[in-house]
């Protein structure tokens, strides 16, 4: 196989975090944006494993051959507690979701915004409502 | 052919990532969150990172979807439409010049597997040398020595993170954790035959594979971390199978507060030790003595230390959002229909 | 290894990559849900266990091949309970068979 | 080495088809099925990729998807907006008062 991926990776990395970053800025569902983070999230795991592949490389598990080529554990060990501190992190903001829904009745963050400071609110001024909303 | 599967699963990815910001029913978005989370663990086992494909797998395509699940079955599961929802030019806008800006900062980066990257020789070539001098010569696992060892402070701070997190969640959620039967997810320990039948075997076998994921790590993939996430998902699968309040007669929630401590204060302990015996703040050289002993036993303690909190967190993660009340009543969630994209 | 086993890992591997192509061919195309859920629920678990057992008869006796024996036998018990509950969920809810014409018709699933 | 590659473009193709499938949809049940089928596939084609970079004794990683795959199914099933739906005791409730095709009707009993 000679197919080399170059600088592929990178790219999809940063198609990712865009996408992500999408989501958190146009959509106004809370549990939505924290899926956006999510993907976000991963893209920059993504990004930091791709740069301790070594090519021809091994996981960094040391074998008894003595010419082993191993890639880079660094990467690794940083995104493998970042994981796992991005899940306990989620969770805090699921949790916060979940007492906005109890207080607001939605997760919808214009018609939060609607409760809080009425019909005129901050949220008015950035386009026309459209108060056709079926169901 | 490695090559080819990285250039695969990352499109797929891509593919996956738009899919989940189209798809408008949550339910649906965070199935689709599954399959990336799987996705990535796969590429991450492409790029040598076993140990956080082994992270990922476990929290990502577990815990994290569950949680997710968990909080839209007590809110709404349903992304409203309405203005400013379907498409914004303006956040397109900032989306593809950050894209396009940071796309050209590629140009400047070695490319993807490049052995003469900067990053591959600074301090990763000093890690793999001398950890068989440094740390132990019988721990092959480089990422878990630099995890518990050589990085330990910072491995430190990260469970600490994992425990405040923890403690935010008990006081966003806490106080009304009391478990419904009637709501999804909730009470009924009649459950179905067939999951109850298959369920009863693995939760043993997925308890000890925990337990050997834990004590491995020095060897192979694994470690606290991985451990204490796949200890939990035995017990999620319990509390799914036959109920949280069955699950909750032996983890009681007092009980899992004091684990949550716990596991902190053995890793902190760990480090006291180090001070008491006369050195630094996690110097395991002088726990036994042979340093490279005191350096098995530090690791093995920071370790356990991780795996306890990790579990205990999860697990309390997991009971306090099923344990979560009823709807709202203005919620009418009965005959909703599905919304695609 | 000899040429025997070598033969029996291929074919095992070869049948496997062709169960799981029928898997997702199933899935595509297949016209409504049980089908589908027909489909995979069977190719998951012969497919997955034909491809471990070609890979274990690479490892030869090691413990690779105790471990992909574990995931085999997770696969055997999970799958099919996994299957189970889905058709069970979907059944008692807001999906029904489709009339029973599509028999009638004469065989509109398989293509 | 080439069964290896066969293998993984089959395991590889389907994967695509069953994403179609993921995406599509059509009722959330698909849905679901085609996840959890997906999870399969990681599962093997992690253990493949153990054998193809010669160190096979990292197939502690493919029993993690499986378990984790499973574990996520069943807690899709239990979370769904049609939740209970696992419960012996509600298909019996259900049979009594929900109107079940009859093909259905035949194949649960």
């Amino acid at each position: 196989m000679t197919l080399d991926p170059g600088l592929y990776n990178y790219w999809i990395v940063i198609l990712l975090m865009m996408t992500g970053l999408y989501t958190v800025i146009s959509r106004g569902n809370l549990v939505k944006k924290v899926i956006g983070l999510n993907v976000f999230q991963v893209s920059v795991i993504m990004f930091y494993v791709s740069m301790g592949k070594v090519e021809g490389g091994m996981a960094p598990i040391l074998v008894e051959e003595a010419e082993a080529v191993y890639s880079n554990p660094l990467p690794s060990v940083l995104m493998l507690t970042a994981i796992v501190v991005g899940v306990a992190t989620t969770a805090v903001a699921l949790a916060l979701a979940v007492r906005i829904h109890e207080a607001y009745g939605t997760l919808e963050e214009d018609e939060i915004l609607e409760k809080e400071y009425g019909a005129a609110g901050p949220g008015a001024a950035d386009g026309p409502v459209d108060d056709h909303e079926p169901g | 052919m490695l090559a080819l599967i990285d250039v695969v699963l990352l499109a797929f990815l891509a593919v996956t990532a738009v899919a989940i910001v189209r798809l408008r029913d949550l339910f649906a978005a965070v199935m689709v969150t599954g399959i990336f989370s799987l996705l990535s663990a796969g590429l991450f086992t492409v790029m040598d990172a076993v140990d956080v494909a082994f992270t990922e797998a476990s929290v990502g395509a577990g815990i994290s979807t569950i949680l997710m699940l968990a909080t839209l079955a007590v809110t709404q599961d349903v992304e409203k439409k309405r203005w400013r929802r379907r498409f914004s030019p303006l956040a397109l806008g900032v989306v593809v010049v950050t894209g396009a800006a940071l796309v050209y900062g590629t140009f400047d980066m070695p490319r993807y597997g490049d052995p003469d990257a900067p990053i591959h020789h600074y301090l990763a070539p000093h890690f793999l040398e001398h950890t068989p001098d440094d740390i132990n010569e019988h721990i092959p696992n480089v990422v878990t020595a630099v995890l518990a060892s050589y990085r330990g402070y910072d491995t430190f701070g990260e469970t600490t993170v994992i425990f405040t997190a923890a403690v935010m969640v008990l006081m966003l959620l806490g106080g009304a954790a009391t478990i419904d039967r009637r709501r999804p997810g909730g009470g009924r320990m009649g459950a179905n035959v067939v999951l109850r039948a298959s369920a009863k075997p693995l939760v043993p076998l997925i308890l000890l594979f925990g337990l050997y994921v834990q004590f491995h790590g020095d060897f192979g993939p694994g470690g606290g971390f991985q451990a204490g996430v796949i200890f939990a998902a035995g017990l999620v699968l319990y509390a799914l199978v036959y109920g949280p309040d069955r699950a909750q007669a032996i983890f009681t929630g007092r009980r899992l507060e004091a684990l949550v401590a716990l596991g902190v204060l053995i890793y902190g302990g760990a480090g006291v030790a180090g001070i008491v015996l006369g050195g630094e703040f996690l110097d395991y050289d002088l726990l036994a003595a042979d340093p490279q002993d005191g350096q098995h036993r530090g690791i093995f303690l920071v370790e356990l230390g991780v795996g306890i909190t990790v579990a205990a967190v999860m697990t309390t993660l997991f009971l306090l959002f099923t344990g979560r009340g009823q709807p709202a009543p203005w919620e009418d969630r009965v005959g909703e229909s599905e919304g695609t994209p | 290894m000899s040429v025997w086993l070598e033969a029996l890992s291929w074919l095992s591997m070869l049948a496997g990559s062709l169960v799981l192509l029928v898997t997702g061919l199933g899935v595509l195309t297949l016209p409504e849900y049980y089908s589908r859920l027909h489909a995979t629920s069977i190719t998951d678990t012969l497919g997955a266990a034909l491809v471990l057992f070609g890979l274990a008869v690479q490892a030869g006796w090691s413990l690779a091949t105790a471990k992909l024996v574990m995931v085999m036998l997770f696969l055997m018990i999970t799958g099919p309970a996994a299957s189970h509950a889905l058709v069970k969920t979907a059944a008692l809810h807001d999906l029904s068979l489709p009339p029973r014409r599509r028999q009638e018709d004469g065989d509109a699933g398989a293509d | 080495m080439t069964y290896f590659t066969v293998a993984t473009l089959a395991i590889l193709v389907s994967m695509a088809m069953l994403l179609v499938r993921a995406f599509k949809g059509e009722t959330v049940y698909d849905r679901i099925l085609a996840v959890n089928s997906f999870g399969t596939k990681t599962v093997l084609l992690i253990a493949l990729m153990c054998f193809m970079t010669g160190r096979p004794d990292f197939i502690d990683l493919a029993l993690v998807y499986a378990l984790m795959n499973f574990i996520s199914t069943i807690a899709v099933l239990r979370f769904t907006r049609y939740h209970d739906m696992l419960d012996d005791d509600d298909l019996r409730a259900r049979r009594l008062s929900a109107p079940i095709a009859p093909a259905i009707e035949e194949e649960l009993t």
